[in-house]
């Protein structure tokens, strides 16, 4: 049904899937890569639902020690390339067109935010189901490594991620 | 299509290998450049490299392979020029 | 195994749940908002894992036509004990410790955020659980009615929620 | 016990019945005060008040009610100073 008072609206289905990536090798401020994300979708054009997840370091190794510090290797190149394809891959399952991926690399303090990932949608259900799946596929998926430097002088790989 | 760092020219006629983090501690090596005649690298796969340099661990259970920086087969056949890595367990996020 | 050098952290567990909930008849800035309530949880104290949903009101009403603006009636009273009953089960059931809820009512405008939910936790699946769990339960028990401004000049009470 | 706000005092002997959105739009009232004599209520239910005052829908599918501000049971009798509200389909969030 379309009438004069009607006009139809170019809606988000008709826009291109945007995703932005980026590693960093000093510290990031969630809220503050979040605000310049939205800031790009701004009135009318900002995402219905927008889901979010935000990962930051324990203050307590695995073996319930005390934490220093998290170092987080990584293989440049095939990283990016990884997150790049898993998100594309995930945002398009889910049909979404917004998504931010943000990862730490390097030595993390405990406090600190390691991962953000945000996704932008027209639905509450793809924005959450696709955050979720996103996190889980890099998790596994993207060649990271995390040593955790332990207040007990021990320095250990970690050989998997925690529990989901 | 090799796709290589612009600090990490590939050597004609070897293939790039690469460990990381606890592997690559264990091994003692992070990079190596293995001889690779072009044409003549047929039959070599990750899972033989894997053995030749006696590296540590399970390869397949544990340990993936990555060729050119995909995700590969431990038995895909290498080429002069690849850049082959093997992925201790990932744990990022 | 404890030594003077692997010190027993006292983690989130051992801390009181946190609810915060409020209602806000003027426009809210979830990221602003989400600023403040992280600012509480400092350093090592921070949730490892936070699971974040913001929706906002669409451009276009529920017949496809533009949408001038969103109204938003509530029971007064009965709405803030529901938001906190719900909020209080949701979070133990999952046995997260932070929850933010934060809801429009009166008129909103397309674009403008209605509902923030956040929830902070030491994993990120009971995070992300509950957060999704909490954004249902309230969209579905607590008592808010919206009415659809479009336009066209019709005004129609909607009756239910989009589809998940 | 019963919960109020501050500027709505419960009248003594009577019920508190409130409307809200399309519902309270649809019946042309938004709140009403029912007689009730303490005590002597008793067997009076939202059910029965719904079809007193010939509110429009259906009670059960579409319409909840809410007993002191916490969703009860169509049939719960109701007492003297009770406030009663028919809630419409919930569309939050």
């Amino acid at each position: 049904m379309s009438s004069p008072f009607c006009p139809q609206s170019v809606g988000a289905d008709t826009e291109a899937m945007l995703i932005k990536i980026d590693l960093h090798s000093t510290g990031f401020e969630p809220l503050v890569v979040l605000e310049h994300w939205q800031q790009a979708q701004s009135g009318i054009a900002a995402s219905a639902a927008e889901a979010h997840f935000i990962g930051r370091v324990r203050g307590v190794a695995a073996d319930g020690c005390a934490l220093e510090a998290l170092e987080l290797e990584h293989y440049p190149g095939m990283t990016e390339q990884q997150l790049e394809q898993l998100a594309r891959d995930c945002c398009s399952r889910h049909g979404v067109n917004r998504c931010l991926v943000q990862h730490r690399i390097g030595r993390v303090l405990p406090g600190e935010a390691i991962v953000l990932v945000a996704i932008g949608a027209d639905r509450r259900g793809p924005a959450q189901r696709c955050c979720q799946e996103l996190l889980e596929a890099l998790k596994h998926h993207a060649p990271f490594w995390k040593r955790e430097w332990r207040s007990d002088g021990n320095r250990e790989w970690l050989s998997g991620n925690t529990p989901l | 299509m090799v796709s290589v760092v612009a600090a990490d020219v590939p050597r004609v006629g070897t293939i790039r290998i690469l460990l990381f983090a606890g592997l690559r501690e264990r091994a003692g090596w992070g990079e190596q450049h293995w001889p690779a005649n072009p044409g003549c690298a047929a039959g070599l796969t990750p899972r033989e490299l894997w053995l030749q340099l006696q590296l540590p661990g399970e390869l397949g259970s544990q340990v993936r392979v990555a060729i050119n920086r995909q995700f590969a087969d431990a038995d895909t056949p290498l080429r002069a020029g690849d850049e082959l890595a093997f992925l201790p367990p990932i744990s990022g996020g």
